[in-house]
């Protein structure tokens, strides 16, 4: 972990210094990022797939802009995890480095505060790992989405479950007060009600909390048949030690978004098992895209030549949203803000992440989110039919 | 006085002709150091003249940002926002003051650290009024140009610094400042002589308070987004503090000057040290405290 | 039932709370020094016992037998070279030091850990105790025996031993403790030493039960804050009962409040105790 | 008329310990009254219940016809009482000058700072302090520091000055010094109340003397009076002295 970040921020600091020699032939693309901080880890999959298109796209020779071929530069900056200074960061990257485009900083909270720099300024924004609706609704312009809304994940879930197992219908839910988790359980609460489901328990708990049981017994109590729980990867990793801990056991449980990470699965060890969870984006899907990196195989296999690990969602929203601006910024045939903007409105191409079509909003609104389970220490996709791995098993022990 | 006031008119006059040397990165920068140099000034007063070691700036700034914000929110102009905020600080931390300021040493230290953590969580879980972990947007003044709205906010930041700077010199050559010298020195000999320390330590916690609360505001309409862990941050307690130590404790410019030069170190350090900077800036402090303790002198008292 | 239960998690959670507390508190009440690094120590024990269980299969039991000594060093070094410099300034530079280190600790950690989530798995995993209806995580119930054994020790030691002594002869009154021929360096050292073998012993009876990061130091350190405040300063039977307490707090807070209430109940406890009860609610005295 | 400070039955607890009960005191204008009594006989807490510094558990504090008993120490240094410490408590990183000039300000009648510093300068002139204006109070010898207390004390314009060991560590020139400067003090007509260990002086300086034990008044009167009285020989003189003497019916 700890030799890309330095590497990276070695390379943030070069081009930083590196600024006004080669701005005629260059794309730049500025991506605020926590590389220091709470959220470092994020970061380093951020770069993993920005870094990953830059060089794909270089390799090729560059982006097409009309008649000429420009080399893409990707300025990077440290926010330490610390929201204001994202927009600070974000605010710097555009006055400053001159950056003519922006990938927004890490998740829903700072891609929402520093949404509102780039709309100032006029400077085409996308954002590969902000889902709620509320980063969307504000009426910008400028910012444009991968991940679809958070009831795209919710949905197709709660499909699964009541058509495997009509039996269940007591739902809890737990969730961190956070944006993303907290949005999700809340969409997560419609799409079980809108079933008939009964939603039995749902709290919130506070970030930073170092203890489940209360809530847990208290869940427990109520003998739901669904648990569905939201957090980072360490409260879910300590929620399901203390779910094994109290013998607390459901026919389903549902996890977002830690499960698709190695890491929780890694921390879990057998308790992971049988958990469901639902992500924008599998390695496992099968798209034939137009973008440079062509079909989802194609982008697997390059990521795994690179990184030597299979590319998780949030990787691959990284790398995609680079594929998506190079396509626009090629249909537009120049790096203007505002030529650039509208290509991405008109945007409908399909591409190794899935069909991309943008919204009103600026949020994709093409995708269909894989729903997984894991099974055998594995993620095993059970949705969409066309990918599917394996059923939905029930019964999490 | 009469010279320290004409040394800080210079001063401020020098500071509001930044605008015509620097770009807009010197501009947020300098706005920067403005709101720093705020907290410092209004650490001053209860930290450095009445020599309580208060953690409460954080909550100050966060009661501040969100006071602010959510008025905006519900309709209010942005003037009338800011001064709201300065009104709730200025209310809570009489409250507030009356509350902890019979607690000495460490108990009040940590007493006001912790109030931060409590309105934290509190606007967290207020969830319909101030978006929770949600966080909340302001509306962006779609008026000025660009660089109008960078100039705009740092020149409130530049009147706000100045009015909290005048109400420092003011109070040092005023009853107030006497009288919280002594209380720093030694309290119940204060009390003994006639003066009313709770009254006076509550007066000097409100002053810590209210340009806190509008500097808060101020940033909120300026990053327009804030969210509860970033404003409620307990670093804007420690780093009110630091910037004192650095410029040193109840002078007339230490303040302003550890603002300053804070400001360029955490940006000299966060550019270059990027993987340490959290560490170079811990070890600032700690050599700070070790070898510097001249600069430190006058906080030499309340051990218990 | 339901509320049997939220009371054994809540006794059990506390049992670790006081563990986390006793070094803490002793270091507070017999040198009058916040010792903020108190939680990154913690945190330091806690990656101590992971590594020695994932390279090298020692049980985190076992590990603390190897993180005492090791932290007791540590302390011992921190006091003797650099914190005795400073004992008798005011509250707020010895806080600054304190804080400066940790800032200085957490970072080093970061850079040598990063900042992933790390869990020890126990394997095979100790599995649960049922009583009646009532369900008991073992490897919670035996690190919470060992906490409280632990800072049972702590107590023993210094109300038996010749340095304990020393140690409460100069809590009580320093000046006097000089006299009487005390080397209150030393014993400042030994107590910071003590201190720091607590934070190093508790991290590591932690790991198997808390994600670790990093980055969790000062949720341990507040945790601290309270138990001290409701304990009472540098006692340790003080830190058994604060820690207890906030434990069952902390859960029934939950459980009628919700979750999300649970810390800063914990803090607004804090507040109210030292408005209505600037000593805390067991006092000052300690040991005796 | 009516006496300056007067308590009634006035008691104070610590926890179980007693160390006033039931008080009876008057003390008239213009008077200079020595309050005498072995360690631990509640001197010092009935000045603290006087100043306000601890509250009566029960029983009535008047000073100048108000009821003070509730009264907070800045309150009761605003309505006229002033006090010196046993141990001396000056500003230490604050001047000479701004010692005074502080209990002026906040304790006396001065109204602004200028003000204040003039009527500082003059009292300590009165107890030659002037060529220490300014140096810094933490540097001055005890002889030096017990007369800025004094000057502190006349500084706040007491009607009620309370006078806790002024003499304590002073060598016999400084005493004699400390003495005349107390005889006028009184010449000025502020009240005395002087807490003191050493009968010398109490003989020497005081109208009346008052003998605290055990938290109670045994004895008042002229100090001729009271050097005779059995019970205050045996419980502060001791019990040679009151065996050396022959009994006194």
């Amino acid at each position: 972990m700890k030799r890309p970040i330095a590497g990276a921020a070695l390379a943030a600091l070069t081009a930083v210094f590196a600024v006004a020699a080669s701005a005629q032939d260059t794309i730049r693309v500025g991506a605020p990022l926590p590389m220091t901080g709470p959220l470092s880890p994020e970061a380093v999959k951020q770069q993993r797939g920005y870094n990953l298109w830059a060089e794909t796209a270089n390799a090729a020779g560059g982006v097409k802009v009309g008649a000429k071929r420009m080399k893409v530069e990707i300025v990077y900056v440290d926010y330490q995890s610390n929201t204001p200074r994202a927009v600070q960061a974000a605010e710097k990257l555009i006055t400053q480095d001159k950056v003519s485009f922006l990938f927004s900083p890490f998740g829903s909270g700072a891609t929402k505060a520093a949404s509102g720099v780039s709309e100032k300024y006029g400077v085409p924004t996308l954002a590969a790992t902000a889902s709620s609706a509320q980063v969307y609704d504000q009426g910008y312009k400028y910012l444009f989405g991968t991940f679809t809304p958070n009831d795209t994940l919710t949905e197709p879930l709660s499909d699964i479950v009541r058509k495997a197992a009509p039996g269940v219908h007591r739902v809890a839910i737990l969730a961190r007060n956070d944006l993303f988790p907290l949005a999700i359980a809340q969409e997560m609460e419609k799409s079980a009600k809108k079933r008939g489901m009964s939603v039995v328990y749902f709290e919130k708990y506070a970030i930073g909390t170092l203890d489940h049981a209360s809530a847990l017994t208290q869940i427990k109590a109520q003998a739901p048949h669904w648990i569905f729980a939201t957090g980072y990867t360490n409260d879910l990793v300590l929620m399901r030690k203390q779910m094994a801990d109290l013998k607390l056991e459901a026919p389903v449980i549902t996890m977002i978004a830690a499960p698709a990470y190695q890491e929780w699965i890694d921390a879990t060890g057998k308790l992971s098992e049988n958990v469901t969870s639902a992500a924008w984006w599998h390695p496992a899907v099968r798209y034939k895209g137009k973008d440079l990196f062509g079909s989802t195989e194609s982008f697997v296999k390059r990521f795994q030549a690179k990184y030597k690990t299979l590319p998780d969602y949030a990787e691959a929203s990284a790398a995609a949203a680079g594929a998506i601006l190079q396509m626009a910024i090629e249909k537009a045939g120049t790096i203007d803000p505002a030529k650039v903007r509208n290509a991405l409105a008109s945007f409908n191409e399909t591409t190794f992440w899935g069909p991309v079509k943008f919204g009103p909003t600026g949020q994709i609104v093409s995708l269909e989110p894989p729903v997984f389970q894991i099974q055998g220490g594995k993620p095993t996709v059970i949705h969409p039919a066309a990918i599917r791995q394996g059923e939905l098993r029930l019964g999490v022990k | 006085m009469k010279r320290d006031a004409l040394r800080a008119v210079a001063m401020f006059v020098l500071i509001a002709l930044l605008p015509l040397a620097g770009d807009s990165y010197w501009l947020r920068l300098g706005t920067t150091m403005l709101m720093y140099g705020v907290l410092a000034i209004s650490w001053n007063f209860i930290g450095g003249m009445a020599g309580y070691p208060s953690f409460a700036s954080a909550a100050f700034f966060g009661l501040g940002a969100y006071a602010g914000a959510v008025a905006q929110k519900l309709g209010a102009p942005m003037g009338f926002a800011w001064a709201l905020a300065g009104a709730a600080a200025l209310v809570f931390a009489a409250a507030l003051g009356v509350a902890l300021l019979r607690l000495r040493g460490h108990y009040f230290a940590i007493a006001s650290l912790v109030v931060a953590e409590v309105l934290r969580e509190l606007v967290n879980a207020a969830t319909d009024l101030t978006g929770g972990g949600m966080g909340l947007n302001l509306p962006i003044p779609r008026l000025a140009s660009i660089e109008g709205q960078a100039m705009f906010f740092f020149y409130a930041m530049l009147a706000l610094a100045a009015l909290a700077f005048a109400a420092m010199l003011a109070a040092m050559h005023s009853r107030l400042g006497f009288g919280l010298r002594c209380i720093q020195q030694n309290e119940s000999a204060a009390d003994m002589l006639g003066v009313n320390t709770t009254l006076y330590k509550v007066a000097a916690f409100m002053l810590s308070g209210v340009f806190v609360g509008v500097a808060g505001a101020i940033y909120a309409s300026w990053v327009h987004y804030i969210e509860p862990p970033d404003v409620f941050d307990v670093l804007y307690s420690v780093k009110a503090i630091v910037m004192v130590l650095i410029g040193g404790a109840g002078s007339v410019f230490g303040p302003l000057f550890g603002a300053a030069l804070f400001l360029s170190l955490e940006e000299l350090v966060w550019r270059n040290y990027l993987q340490v900077h959290t560490g170079v800036l811990g070890l600032l402090i700690v050599l700070l405290v070790l070898f510097l303790p001249k600069g430190l002198i006058s906080l030499r008292r309340r051990t218990a | 039932m339901l509320v049997l239960q939220v009371l054994a998690n809540g006794l059990i959670l506390g049992g670790l709370y006081a563990c986390i507390a006793a070094g803490f508190s002793l270091v507070w009440g017999v040198l009058n020094i916040i010792n903020i690094l108190h939680g990154s120590f913690i945190v330091l024990g806690g990656y101590l016992a992971f590594f020695a269980y994932s390279i090298a299969g020692i049980h985190p039991f076992a590990s603390i037998l190897i993180a005492a000594p090791l932290f007791f060093a540590l302390g011992y070094a921190l006091q003797a070279g650099l914190i005795n410099r400073m004992i008798a300034a005011p509250v707020l530079l010895t806080l600054s030091l304190t804080f400066g280190l940790d800032l200085m600790l957490a970072n080093g950690m970061l850079v040598a850990f990063s900042a992933d989530f790390r869990k020890i798995i126990l394997d095979p995993p100790l599995g649960v105790l049922s009583v009646g209806p009532l369900v008991v995580p073992v490897d919670r119930l035996t690190a919470m025996i060992l906490a409280l054994a632990l800072t049972g020790l702590l107590y023993l030691l210094l109300a038996r031993s010749r340095i304990g002594r020393a140690i409460v002869a100069v809590r009580m009154d320093r000046e006097a403790a000089a006299l009487m021929g005390v080397n209150v360096k030393r014993i400042y050292a030994v107590t910071f030493g003590l201190g720091s073998l607590m934070a190093g012993a508790s991290g590591a009876l932690l790991a198997m039960i808390f994600p670790i990061s990093p980055l969790v130091g000062p949720a341990y350190l507040g945790k601290a804050f309270v138990i001290c405040v409701l304990g009472g300063l540098g006692s340790v039977p003080g830190a058994m009962i604060g820690g207890l307490a906030l434990g069952v707090v902390e859960s029934f807070g939950a459980l009628w409040l919700g979750p999300e209430y649970a810390v800063p109940l914990s803090f607004t406890l804090l507040i109210l105790v030292l408005i209505v009860r600037p000593s805390g609610l067991l006092g000052k005295r300690g040991y005796e | 008329m009516s006496a300056l400070l007067e308590l009634a039955g006035v008691s104070r607890a610590f926890g179980g310990l007693r160390a006033l009960s039931s008080v009876d005191l008057a003390v008239q204008r213009g008077e200079v009254v020595g309050l005498i009594g072995p360690n631990g006989a509640g001197k010092t807490t009935l000045v603290n219940v006087v100043t306000g510094v601890h509250r009566a558990t029960s029983g009535r504090v008047r000073f100048d016809g108000e009821d003070v008993t509730r009264l907070r120490p800045y309150q009761a240094a605003r309505r006229g009482i002033a006090r010196t410490f046993q141990i001396v408590q000056p500003f230490s990183a604050m001047t000479v000058l701004e010692n005074v000039t502080a209990a002026a300000l906040f304790g006396g009648a001065a109204r602004s700072i200028a003000e204040a510093r003039a009527q500082a300068r003059e009292q300590l002139a009165f107890v030659g302090l002037e060529q220490a204006a300014d140096r810094r109070a933490g540097a001055l010898t005890l002889a030096m520091r017990k007369r800025l207390e004094l000057a502190k004390g006349l500084a706040m314009r007491p009607k009620l000055l309370l006078l806790d060991e002024v003499n304590a560590g002073l060598n016999a020139v400084e005493m004699d010094a400390a003495l005349a400067l107390i005889r006028g003090i009184a010449a000025r007509g502020v009240t005395i109340v002087i807490i003191e260990h050493l009968m010398k002086v109490v003989l020497s300086l005081c109208s009346r003397i008052v003998v605290l034990h055990h938290g109670e008044l045994i004895a008042a009167g002229k100090p001729s009076e009271i050097v005779k009285d059995a019970r205050v020989v045996q419980a502060y003189l001791g019990r040679r002295y009151a065996e050396a003497q022959p009994a006194h019916g």
